[in-house]
């Protein structure tokens, strides 16, 4: 294979061309729309490669890529793996969505330092990227940092107190958790099983007594912070102050995904489902996710902060796949990995449809939206499309993910845990529904009072969302390809 | 302290014999190493003790500042020279047998003798350095 | 080339001839030039020394011809070589920057003596390192510690002075604790060279003055170590020393204590006697892990920066010590590597230290305000080298973090392995400190400051640099390191 | 019979050393470290003949010197406040 | 008898050691005046000296000696030793003398709580 | 500069380093006489030989002094340490004014100091004609006061 | 003649070590600061004095005994002139109660010394 025919070649460049485009946004910083024009370029170009990428898989052999070498017997490298493969499509797809969005909502919500938002968001792109073809643990380490450090900019972006507070929120617990426990695990599996490579089966499987495993297992599971099990999820409320763009990649690209990609991917490939699902501490860390789970729709319910309810709905779906990969069967991966992808372009949708609310009416209580299906039928109705998604209902994508980690967990044994699904899916409803509700049925009144206006966003921004909200429809329609990637992938 | 008649004249008498105990040390001191440490502090003590008597100022005439800074400096060199002496005749670091060919003992009493030497010279600049700055600045 | 031959005892005799030289040199700036000449020279001679070390193994060279029990030998190993590599190559890159800064901050009748004080210390640095003879050691170490006390006094600060007498009486208590060490070993053994000492004390386990013995020289070397809790004279010492002596001593100062422990645990006590019989693990543990939690604590408080990097500079040295207690070998390599990376991180934190106050005058939380946008590159150092002793992913501090951890886990001391880097969190709270001042904050002053000069500036980025590059490629620092603890024997 | 010696002229340092460590006046502490001096002049001259090593002797001279001088130095330092010349 | 003298000196010798390491410290923690806590540094040292010369009692000490004709030099001596370190001392009591000086040009006093006091007022209080 | 007190002094100097030496080699002999010029040289600098600092005049006739003053050292320190040991600490501390008869600084000096070698007496301040005595022991004082130390000391200077 | 040597010396460093203890308990004993200087004489002359004298038997005549009569002659040198430093020092602080110079204090004869 040739350097660059070979997918290891592909691969660097997925990490290379976001880096490129940050450079060339730096670059181009005083010329907004070129500059705006690189990034969607670099977006483009970014999913043709990581398309090809996937191409290549799917015809042949997983070749690796060593970056460097950093410590002995275990360098830096780049493979590609189903699920990885799966994560990487969705966040560079995601991308050049959230860039069109973000155009039109940069500028009309008249933001500061553009230049800066945009080269750091295409960095965190980059180290997305590297999280999902990490080929190793210590690589998929080094990109987690990278992405948290690279989006730290990006929710501190308006500079105010408020956001420098959430700032040292997320840096400490992102960094707290990752450093105190993360790296802990990551050396201790190294301790114990003398190599950090993802393997079908796992690594440690016969390498560590049950307590160990349990031990490491509990310091993944909370120390991947961006997975956010409770209680180390005050991070994700806390960054909303950042640009909707910015909630957009935290909640649906990249970082929150990152969290629980790598948990399902350690889970898979580092403990191997046989060891994990013979655990003591399976089930007491899949209480804590479920726990998580039902307490974050619970307080998701009493938020009145249109964001403030869609980041605690996000800690609770995102312990749905905390859950699935703790239930270690190839259906519960199947569900996992599924999830990522169908909770991506739900509460992407979601989101954007906030900001669009927010750039268009500076409302952002769910009190105040009243009557605002008059005002915004195409962003509302796209709310509700993203909503019903979120709660699994047809004809939208988010019944797939559902479905599948239903059945894990039923024949994995675990009933209970379809009790949690079930209740779950009820406070869904309940917190997602009325906010659709309310904009259609209900007329505005308030201090709001008087005839409403049609108030629509910038085009950049309706298109966006329309294109995440057929995507909600797509991936119920055409579930298949993604389901065949990642039956390739799991169990060994 | 001047008034001080018997501390006086003893120390007048004491001074230049203390001056040649420390070169006689200075000078004897090859038959095991560390006969310039004491050369020196007796050296500087010689002069320590006539500044304490007679004053700082009748000292510097005897002996100028800048001769006891480049004292401090120049028995380094000349310690470290000799060491680099002996690397440019052949032999290792500090090995002095090579001063003298014929008679590698010979070579080695002159080796240390200088060495020493230096020693000494530094030990004692040192001192009377720190005690003139000591003493010319400080009241209680 | 025959003086090739000659270099174990050139290393030490150049400095050594060229400080007087340099005292004689009547103009400060000649006597600059020739330091840098010096320093370069020194730097270029450690270098070819490693390569030998690495190519020919153990380099033992007699001075005076006289064979190693009658006369004082040199001896050159890994570590040694490491040590000397770090004590001159920092010398080497800080020396340039060193005229312009102490332009302000030593007084004007010193500065004629500050190169040749500077290239005592180093003499007896590199001696300390070299020797194979015990009291030699001493000797130097009082080389070392007299002119690193005067280096201190020499700042313009007042404060300089009482910092530099409390650093003169705790650093003499130290030294002589190590005398009486090492004469209580030499009335047992009868020798003074080390290698003598280790052959001649097999079976001397219960001697009651080799214990003794082994008691004096770790409190002494704990002191020279600003080990907690007999780190007392650092704080001052590096806050009111002028800060380019600072930079030089936060990289190399205490790290001589730590090299004069292990040598003496390693390479003449023992690790059976040190660890089996003595137990001092359970004084470098205890104490290593007090002493990261309690300097970065206090660093935390701190709004001299200054002060703040030599309270952290007590927590780093805990870390070096907990791996020494370890006494495995990746908590070695740990020890040893942390030992050359955090002279970078802290050399090239200090320079900037020195750049800041050069331009603004002091270097407190007020002058750093706002600093990111007037001294945009060196505060851009400020940050990689923060984050490196944060220990961020990529940078030199994850290396010696990561070997410490694994380290600890292999000892079995999971709760250590937390501890650390749960210590190492707080680094996170008192770098971000600043980086958020120095960003989100806008100067108070309207002053037009300029960047840091280009003598400064170009050391404090290859320090920096040299975080990252040698946190990615680690073949210099961890395979020297590995290559240092099999030579000293550990743990097999 | 060189031992013997030395553990006497310990036994009178240490008489001397109360006399030093109770004063009362500053002169009476010079004086005692004064005594103590030649005490110990003797005290390494005698230890130099124990274990045979005559260079204690030049040893013993240095200190007989140090002594005085640290005498004088020690009385016109607490007399006059300094050591040189009159500020 | 011979036994008894080196018995007992060795051991007045080590205690005197102890005794000495103890009071120099104690001075140098407990005394604000800076002349005291280098007079308590300088006692602190003569601990050394006492170790030092205890060697030459115990037998099996004595360090090797070089062949006559081979070399003209042993080994370093205990003598050798103390002498250094007496060097060292003196150094470092004139360095520290020395740096009170200074201490009292600036801050007019050598009382270390006096000193402490002079700087309270720039000390850095927490931002 | 090269007055007959100089060379007398480098003559006692050079005397004391062949007697230090003990070695007739001559590179040492060569070595002392530099080392002696030296000190000569340093010590014309600091302007102490003259009739105080290098008494040579004296040092014949000190011969016949000093054994006497040794006797009466000995006689002394018995006679202190009876005093100082007897149980009731037998002392009578009194100060008195002791002439002195000397005529030159250095004949003063050495009256002074023989006061002072022989215990039981302290010379506490010198003046041109007296001698300001501390002694243990009235006895001591009284003895003093015969005067016969001080005509010895007188003699060594060479009577007129 | 070796054995009467021997006791000879033996003899003097005992009286020698004699003096130098009942300096030492002079120094505790007397009452004050001037009756304390005679007993420091003690040490200095008769104690230094007999030690050096029972070293020098031992030694024979060589180089030891030419440095050990060094340093006799330096103890007897500076010895009385240290002890009359700290006893002028003292009549000058007004520690001698029975001063008979009345005007020591009014300047009308500086004592030389
Ligand atoms: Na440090
Ligand atoms: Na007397």
């Amino acid at each position: 294979m040739s350097a660059l025919g070979s997918n290891g070649g592909f691969m660097l460049l997925a990490v290379a061309i976001p880096l490129f485009g940050a450079i060339a946004i730096v670059l181009l910083r005083r010329w907004p729309n070129v500059r705006e024009a690189a990034t969607l370029i670099t977006g483009v170009a970014l999913f043709v490669d990581v398309a090809l990428i996937a191409c290549a898989l799917q015809s042949g052999p997983v070749s690796r890529l060593v970056l460097a070498e950093p410590i002995v017997g275990l360098p830096l490298e780049l493979a590609v793996e189903p699920l990885g493969m799966l994560f990487a499509l969705v966040a560079s797809g995601l991308w050049i969505v959230t860039s069109i969005y973000a155009i039109g909502y940069m500028r009309a919500h008249h933001e500061m330092n553009q230049t800066r938002f945009y080269a750091f968001f295409a960095i965190a792109i980059a180290a997305t990227m590297g999280i999902a073809l990490a080929g190793n643990l210590l690589t998929l380490f080094v990109f987690y940092e990278a992405l948290t450090l690279s989006t730290f900019p990006l929710v501190t972006h308006s500079g105010t107190s408020e956001a420098k507070r959430a700032g040292r929120t997320y840096l400490g617990i992102l960094l707290g958790t990752s450093i105190g426990l993360f790296l802990v695990a990551i050396v201790g599996t190294y301790a114990f099983a003398g190599t950090l490579e993802f393997r079908s089966g796992g690594i440690l499987d016969g390498k560590v007594t049950g307590g160990v495993a349990g031990l490491l297992l509990a310091l993944y599971a909370f120390g991947i912070g961006k997975a956010a099990v409770m209680p180390f999820h005050r991070w994700l409320p806390a960054a909303m102050v950042a640009p909707t763009p910015v909630s957009a990649l935290l909640h649906a690209v990249a970082v929150v995904k990152a969290g629980v990609f790598s948990l399902l991917k350690i889970v898979t490939y580092i403990f191997g489902f046989d060891l994990v699902s013979g655990l003591d501490a399976t089930v007491a860390l899949q209480i804590a996710a479920a726990f998580t789970v039902i307490a974050a729709s619970l307080i998701a319910i009493t938020q009145d902060d249109l964001k403030a309810r869609l980041a605690y709905s996000t800690v609770s779906q995102l312990s749905y796949i905390v859950l699935a990969a703790l239930i270690a069967d190839p259906a519960g991966f199947l569900g996992g990995g599924l999830h990522i992808a169908t909770h991506a372009f739900g509460k992407i949708t979601l989101f954007f449809c906030a900001g669009a609310i927010l750039v268009a009416t500076h409302k952002t209580r769910v009190s105040e939206l009243d009557g605002l299906g008059r005002a915004m039928p195409w962003t509302m109705a796209a709310f509700l499309i993203g909503s019903l998604s979120i709660i699994g209902l047809p004809p939208f994508a988010g019944l797939w993910s559902k479905f599948y980690l239903i059945e894990g967990a039923w024949f994995g044994g675990n009933a209970w845990l379809v009790a949690i699904f079930a209740v779950s899916t009820l406070l869904n409803i309940f917190y997602l529904l009325p906010i659709p509700f309310r904009a259609f049925f209900r007329p505005a009144g308030g201090h709001a009072a008087g005839p409403v206006a049609r108030r629509e966003v910038p085009l950049t921004c309706l298109v966006a969302i329309g294109i995440t909200s057929l995507g909600c429809l797509a991936l119920f329609l055409f579930p298949d390809p993604i389901l065949d990637l990642l039956s390739r992938g799991g169990a060994p | 302290m001047n008034e001080h008649l018997i501390v006086r004249v003893v120390t007048k008498m004491l001074v230049p014999f203390v001056l040649l105990f420390a070169l006689y040390v200075q000078m004897h001191g090859d038959f095991g190493p560390g006969g310039g440490f004491q050369a020196g502090v007796i050296f500087a003590a010689a002069f320590i003790v006539y500044a304490i008597v007679f004053g700082i100022r009748p000292t510097i005439r005897a002996m100028p500042v800048g001769v006891v800074a480049a004292m401090v400096s120049l028995g380094v060199i000349l310690y470290a020279g000799v060491g680099f002496a002996a690397l440019l005749a052949g032999g290792s670091f500090l090995d002095y047998s090579v001063f003298d060919p014929h008679d590698p003992v010979r070579g080695q009493h002159l080796g240390i003798l200088l060495v020493e030497l230096g020693v000494g010279i530094t030990v004692s600049g040192v001192l009377m350095a720190i005690f003139l700055t000591f003493a010319e600045r400080y009241s209680r | 080339m025959r003086l090739l031959e000659h270099l174990p005892a050139l290393i030490v005799a150049v400095p050594m001839i060229a400080a007087p030289i340099c005292a004689l040199l009547l103009r400060t700036r000649v006597s600059y030039w020739f330091a840098i000449g010096v320093a370069w020279v020194t730097f270029a001679m450690s270098l070819v020394l490693m390569d030998r070390v690495l190519s020919e193994g153990v380099i033992v060279y007699a001075l005076g011809g006289w064979a190693p029990p009658w006369g004082i030998v040199y001896v050159v190993d890994p570590l040694s070589a490491m040590m000397l590599v770090l004590v001159s190559g920092m010398a080497a890159i800080i020396m340039p920057g060193t005229l312009l800064g102490i332009g302000s901050e030593v007084v004007r009748r010193a500065k004629r003596f500050f190169f040749a004080v500077v290239l005592l210390v180093l003499t007896g640095m590199l001696g300390i390192v070299i020797t194979g003879d015990a009291f030699n050691l001493y000797v130097f170490l009082e080389i070392a510690s007299l002119a690193s006390y005067a280096l201190v006094a020499m700042g313009s600060d007042r404060r300089s002075l009482p910092a530099a007498l409390n650093y003169l009486i705790q650093g003499t208590i130290g030294a002589t604790f190590i005398l009486i060490g090492i004469g209580l070993i030499y009335m047992v053994t009868g020798t003074l060279n080390m290698a003598d000492m280790a052959g001649r004390l097999q079976g001397l386990e219960d001697s009651r003055p080799l214990q003794a013995a082994l008691a004096f020289i770790l409190v002494g070397a704990a002191i020279k170590f600003a080990l907690f809790p007999v780190h007392a004279w650092l704080p001052n010492a590096y806050t009111h020393a002028p800060s380019m002596v600072s930079a030089f001593f936060g990289a190399t100062a205490t790290k001589l204590g730590a090299y004069i422990l292990i040598r003496f645990i390693y390479s003449v006590f023992g690790d059976d006697f040190a660890f089996g019989h003595m137990a001092i693990a359970w004084v470098l543990i205890p104490a290593g892990i007090a002493g990261a939690f309690m300097g970065s604590l206090v660093a935390i408080w701190q709004n001299d920066l200054k002060r703040m990097l030599a309270y952290s500079s007590i927590a780093q040295v805990g870390y070096i010590a907990l791996g020494i207690g370890l006494d495995n070998q990746d908590g070695l390599i740990g020890a040893i590597v942390h030992i050359f990376n955090h002279g970078l991180m802290k050399g090239a934190l200090f320079m900037v230290m020195a750049a800041v106050i050069l331009r603004l005058g002091g270097a407190t939380m007020a002058e750093f305000r706002g600093l990111g946008r007037r001294m945009p590159l060196t505060m851009a150092c400020f940050v990689v080298a923060g984050l490196s002793l944060i220990g961020v992913p990529l940078t030199v501090g994850f290396i010696s973090k990561w070997y410490l951890v694994l380290g600890a886990i292999e000892a079995g001391l999971w709760p250590i392995a937390v501890l650390v880097v749960a210590s190492s969190l707080l680094a996170i709270v008192y770098m971000w400190r600043v980086i958020e001042v120095a960003y989100f904050e806008t100067a108070t002053d309207t002053h037009a400051i300029r960047e840091a000069p280009l003598q400064l500036l170009l050391p404090t980025a290859a320090l920096a640099l040299l975080c990252v590059l040698l946190g990615i490629s680690t073949e210099f620092t961890v395979e020297i390191a590995s290559r240092a603890v099999v030579f000293l024997d550990v743990g097999l | 019979m060189f031992g013997t010696a030395i553990i006497l002229i310990l036994i009178a340092t240490a008489l001397v050393l109360i006399r030093a460590v109770r004063g009362p006046t500053p002169y009476d502490r010079i004086l005692a470290v004064n005594v103590l001096g030649t005490m110990t002049v003797m005290l390494i001259a005698l230890a130099g003949f124990l274990v045979d090593r005559p260079a204690f002797l030049d040893l013993s001279l240095v200190y007989a010197l140090l002594n005085f001088i640290g005498t004088l130095a020690a009385l016109k330092f607490f007399k006059h406040g300094y050591l040189g010349d009159a500020p | 008898m011979m036994e008894l003298y080196e018995f007992v000196i060795g051991h007045a010798i080590q205690w005197g050691a102890v005794a000495l390491l103890v009071i120099g410290l104690y001075i140098m923690m407990t005394r604000h005046n800076l002349i005291k806590k280098v007079v308590g540094l300088n006692i602190f040292q003569t601990a050394v000296f006492l170790v030092y010369i205890q060697m030459s009692y115990v037998t099996g000490a004595t360090a090797p000696i070089a062949k006559a004709g081979q070399t003209l030099y042993s080994n370093p001596l205990p003598h050798v030793l103390i002498l250094t370190a007496i060097v060292v001392s003196v150094s470092v009591s004139s360095l520290a003398l020395a740096l009170i000086v200074r201490i009292r040009e600036s801050y007019g006093s050598i009382e270390e709580d006096e000193i402490v006091d002079l700087d309270a007022p720039k000390t850095d209080a927490v931002a | 500069m090269l007055s007959g007190r100089t060379v007398s002094l480098f003559l006692v100097l050079y005397g004391t380093w062949l007697l230090l030496s003990g070695i007739w080699e001559p590179f040492l002999m060569i070595v002392g006489v530099i080392a002696c010029c030296l000190v000569v040289v340093l010590a014309h600098r600091m302007a102490v030989i003259d009739e105080e600092g290098h008494p040579i005049h004296l040092a014949l006739r000190a011969l016949l002094y000093v054994p006497w003053l040794f006797w009466q050292i000995a006689l002394s320190n018995v006679g202190v340490a009876r005093r100082v040991l007897s149980p009731r600490l037998n002392i009578d501390p009194a100060s008195a004014m002791v002439p002195a008869s000397q005529r030159s600084n250095a004949g003063l000096v050495a009256f002074a100091n023989s006061i002072t070698l022989t215990p039981g007496t302290v010379s506490l301040s010198v003046y041109s004609d007296r001698i300001h005595v501390h002694a243990l022991h009235r006895a001591s004082l009284d003895e003093l006061l015969n005067g016969e130390m001080d005509r010895r000391v007188r003699r060594m200077e060479g009577e007129v | 003649m070796s054995l009467a040597l021997d006791i000879l010396s033996w003899t003097m460093m005992f009286g020698g070590s004699f003096f130098m203890v009942t300096s030492g308990i002079g120094m505790v004993r007397l009452p004050d600061l001037f009756a304390r200087l005679h007993s420091a004489g003690l040490a200095d002359t008769g104690g230094a004095a007999l030690l050096l004298l029972g070293m020098i038997l031992q030694a024979g005549f060589t180089l030891v005994t030419v440095k050990l009569l060094l340093i006799g002659l330096f103890i007897f040198l500076t010895a009385p002139a240290a002890s009359h430093a700290v006893a002028h020092a003292a009549l000058i602080g007004g520690l001698l109660a029975d001063d008979p110079d009345e005007n020591r204090r009014s300047n009308d004869e500086a004592p030389r010394g």
